[in-house]
C-alpha cells in the first residue's frame, strides 16, 4: 500500500537536517527522544554545537563504542552517551535551572499535537488506563528560548496533528515557535500556522488538506 | 571522633519505620543505590511513600521493593519503564498511589526542602493538568504555579567515594538527584564504592559536604540494574 | 575603677569554654564574630565539632602560620583560616541552605540585646546616621537548630543586655534558645528568662538587679 | 568552534551601559575580580546599580568604582567596611542609594533569578525592620516572607582556571557568590588565572559550567585587595 505521505516530503534524517541548518553555532541545544536526536548528525560543517542532557551533563558526546559505555554515563532516554572535552556533569535542580533558567537556546522535540497558538501536547494521549508519565518535557518549553517541534505532519492513522486546538493533554500553552514536519517548516504566529516553507514536491494544498485549521500561506506568494 | 561509616548495610537501613517517605536516588539505574534498597527489602519497612524519578527495572532495586508491595505510593515525574510490568500492575490495581510531578519541579521542591523554602514559583505545569488546582500567581506579566518544599524522613543514595564525614562525591551522570535528596532528607544514606581517608577527597570537588550525610556504607563492586534484568535476576 | 563586674563573674574565655561543654560531640557549629570565636578553643578533650562559615567551607580550621595563609581563604570576618582534612567549599546559596535548612546544628552569636521570649537584636542599634549592615545573622537565627547567645551581662554603660523587649531592630523573633553572660546561664521558657546556672560567686540577687525584667529562679532552688 | 575567551580586558566589559546592574563576585577581597572592576571604571558606564555582599575596601577594586561615583544604587548585606570610608560617605550625601538584604535572602534571590524562579518564601527577616512591608504567609504555622529573584544584566567574576568553553572552578573561598551570579547575569565576564584547554577540567568538579559564561578572560597573577590596600594603592 503506498500513499502519497509515504512517496512525497522529508525523511526523517532530512527532517533532522532541516532543524539543524536553523540552529545558530554555539547553541546549547536540548534534544528529546527520538528523531529529535538524529538532528547532532546533521550539524553543518564548522558549527559547534553544545548538548545539554537533563540528568546531569552538558557536552554530550555520541553512543559509546561497544563495550566501552558507562552503565553510570547515560542520557534522559536512558541510553548510553560519552562526555566530550568540555563536558561538565551537575545535578539536577543545576540542570533543570539551566532549563528554566532560560539558559538553553533551543530544545527540540516531537509532538502529539500542535496548536495553532503554539500549545503542544506531547506527554498524554489521556487515555483512562495509561500510566501518566511527563519526564522534563513541561519544564523544557517553559524554560526553553526558542522551541522546536519535529514531527510527522499526521499520525499513522493520517490525522492531522496540527490542530485548532490540543485534544490531548498539554505539555505548555503558546510554547512552541516553529514546526517541522516531512511536508513543511510552519512557524507559530499570532495569526496561527504560518507556512514558511514548503517540501520539494509538496504543494501548500496538500499541506493545508493534512493540516487541522487554516495555514497561512508563505509572505510574497500565493496560497495553492 | 567522628565517623559516619556503618560497616553493615542491615544496620544502615535498620531504623526506616512503616509509612516513612524515602527518597532514593538514581535516574533510571545511574546513580541507583541497588543494594541499599535490597537491604531495605529484607529490613521490611513498609507503606513507604518513595521519591525517585522513575520507578524502576526488571524486578530488582527499585522495582523489587515495589514488588514485595511497600510501597503504597510514588513521588516521580516517569514512571513508565520499558523493562518492568510491576509498578503499572500495582498502579492499576490502585495498590500504589501515583503523584506525578514534572522532573525539574520534583528537583527544585526536593532542592526547595532541602534548603529550607516552603515554596516557590515556578512555569512550569501553568495550563496543563499538572497545574491544575494549583494556586497561580503572576510575575511581570507570566502565570506561575506555587509549588512546595518536598522533604523526606531518609534517603538512600548511591555514591562513588566517601570519608568519615560524609562527604560524597560520584560518578559521571549517577550524580543526579543524590545531592539534594541528602539536603531533603532528615537521615541520609550513602553507600559508595570507596571509602577513603578525611583529606583524600579534593575540598574543591566534594559534591555533597558531610553536613548532608548521616551514614556513610561501603559497597565494593555495586551491581548494575541492567545487569542484574538482562540476567534475570529478581529481589528478593 | 573597680567595679563588681570587673571582679566577679566569667572571663571571655570561661564564658567561651562554658558554651563549649554545651555542644554535643560531632556537632555542625556556626560562630559569630568576638566571643563566640573562642568556643573553638575550649572544646572539651574527645569531642570533634565541625565549623562551617557561611562564606562558603565547611571544616574550618584555626589561623594560618604567619605568611602561610591565603588571602581566599578566609572566615565569615574576612579573617584569614585553613582548611581542616575532610573539609569542603561551596557557593553561597548552598552555604545558606545549610543554614535555613535546619542543617547547622548550634550557632553561638554575640548580642545587643536579648528579649524574654528569645526575640535578637544583634545588628543594628538603630542610630539614624549608622550604615545598616546585617550580613548572615537574620539567616542564621531563622535557620540554625540551636541558637546560643554569649554576651556580658551589661553593656559598658551598665545597662542590661537581658531585656523584656528589645529596643534595638530585631535579628530574629523568638529565636534564641539560650544565653550565656559572663554572670549566669539563663534559658528561654514560655515564661521568660529561667537562670540555669550561676557563675561562681554570682548570687541570684546580683544577676537579677542587672536583667532587665524578671529571671526566673533555678528550679529546686530558692531566689537568692 | 566555540571559544569564549576575550584577550583584551577592556574588550570584555565593553559593552556595559549606564544604568545596568551589575552583579560583581567576592566576598571581602576573596573573589573580587579587581582586574574586572578597574577596566569597567576605565570603560566609564556610569549610574550603576552593584550587587555585592559588601563596598569593597580602600579606594581600589569595588570601592574605587562606588568613589568614581559609577554606582547610583547598592544591593548588599554588608555595606560596612573596616577600611574604607567610600560607600558611607556616598550613603550618606545620598549619592548612592542602598538596599540591604540578608546575605541567604541575597545568595538565595540571585539563585532563583538564575533558576527561573520568580519569587519563593523565607523565614528570614520575619518580624525584622528588613521583613517589612514584605508579603506574609505561613507554611505548616510558620511566618515566611515573600523574596523575588534577582537578575543582573552582567556579572563579573574571578575564577581560577577556565576554558574556552567557559568553564570555570575557583579558589578555596572565592567561589563565594560567583557561581550563582554566573547563573543570574545576562552576560557574565570571568577573569581567570589560568586558562586551560578544553578537557582539562574535570568534567566532575567544574563549579561553574559554561553554558553559564560569556566571556573568559586570562588575568595571570591577578592583584590582592588586602596588599594594594597595604600598599596604599588607590584606583584611578
Amino acid at each position: 500500500m503506498t500513499t502519497p505521505a509515504d512517496t512525497v516530503g522529508l525523511t526523517r534524517d532530512e527532517m533532522a537536517q532541516r532543524v539543524a541548518i536553523d540552529i545558530p553555532d554555539g547553541s546549547y541545544v536540548n534534544l528529546g527522544i527520538g528523531i529529535p536526536e538524529l538532528v547532532t548528525q546533521h550539524v553543518p560543517e564548522g558549527r559547534e554545537l553544545v548538548y545539554h542532557t537533563e540528568n546531569g551533563l552538558i557536552g554530550m558526546g555520541p553512543s559509546p563504542e561497544p563495550g566501552q559505555g558507562d552503565p553510570e554515563l547515560i542520557n534522559a532516554g536512558k541510553r548510553q552517551v560519552t562526555a566530550l572535552p568540555g563536558a561538565a556533569y551537575f545535578h539536577h535542580a543545576d540542570s533543570f535551572a539551566m532549563i528554566r533558567g532560560g539558559h538553553i537556546d533551543v530544545c527540540v522535540l516531537g509532538a502529539l499535537q500542535v496548536a495553532a497558538n503554539g500549545d503542544l501536547a506531547n506527554w498524554s494521549t489521556g487515555a483512562p488506563d495509561a500510566i501518566p508519565a511527563v519526564g522534563g518535557a513541561m519544564d523544557l518549553v517553559a524554560g526553553v528560548k526558542t522551541i522546536y517541534v519535529i514531527t510527522q505532519h499526521c499520525t499513522k492513522h493520517g490525522d492531522p496533528k496540527l490542530v485548532e486546538a490540543c485534544s490531548y493533554p498539554l505539555t505548555g500553552v503558546g510554547v512552541i515557535d516553529r514546526v517541522y514536519t516531512d511536508l513543511a517548516v510552519i512557524d507559530i504566529t499570532r495569526e496561527g500556522f504560518q507556512l514558511i516553507e514548503l517540501s520539494p514536491g509538496v504543494s501548500f494544498d496538500y499541506v493545508q488538506d493534512r493540516t487541522g485549521t487554516k495555514l497561512l500561506p508563505m509572505q510574497g506568494a500565493r496560497g495553492a | 571522633m567522628i565517623n559516619k561509616q556503618v560497616t553493615s548495610i542491615s544496620d544502615a537501613v535498620a531504623d526506616v519505620f512503616d509509612g516513612a517517605t524515602v527518597m532514593v536516588g538514581g535516574f533510571g539505574e545511574a546513580g541507583s543505590p541497588i543494594e541499599l534498597i535490597h537491604a531495605l527489602i529484607d529490613q521490611g519497612a513498609t507503606n513507604l511513600t518513595v521519591v525517585n524519578n522513575n520507578t524502576g527495572s526488571g524486578e530488582v532495586g527499585l522495582a523489587g521493593l515495589i514488588k514485595a508491595g511497600r510501597v503504597s505510593r510514588m513521588i516521580c515525574s516517569y514512571p513508565r519503564t520499558t523493562n518492568s510490568t510491576v509498578f503499572p500492575e500495582l498502579y492499576r490495581s490502585g495498590a500504589t498511589k501515583l503523584e506525578l510531578v514534572p522532573q525539574g519541579t520534583l528537583a527544585e521542591r526536593i532542592r526547595a526542602g532541602g534548603a529550607g523554602i516552603p515554596a516557590f514559583y515556578t512555569a512550569t505545569s501553568v495550563g496543563t493538568p499538572l497545574g491544575d488546582g494549583k494556586e497561580l500567581r503572576q510575575f511581570e506579566n507570566r502565570d506561575y504555579v506555587l509549588e512546595t518544599g518536598l522533604t523526606a524522613d531518609f534517603a538512600l543514595i548511591k555514591g562513588a567515594r566517601g570519608d568519615r564525614y560524609g562527604n560524597v562525591t560520584y560518578n559521571k551522570t549517577a550524580r543526579n538527584f543524590a545531592p539534594i535528596m541528602a539536603m531533603a532528607a532528615k537521615t541520609t544514606i550513602v553507600q559508595v564504592g570507596s571509602f577513603v581517608a578525611a583529606g583524600d577527597l579534593d575540598p574543591e570537588a566534594i559534591i555533597t559536604p558531610g553536613i548532608f550525610v548521616d551514614r556513610v556504607v561501603h559497597v565494593a563492586d555495586p551491581a548494575h540494574e541492567s545487569a542484574l534484568v538482562a540476567k534475570g535476576v529478581t529481589y528478593p
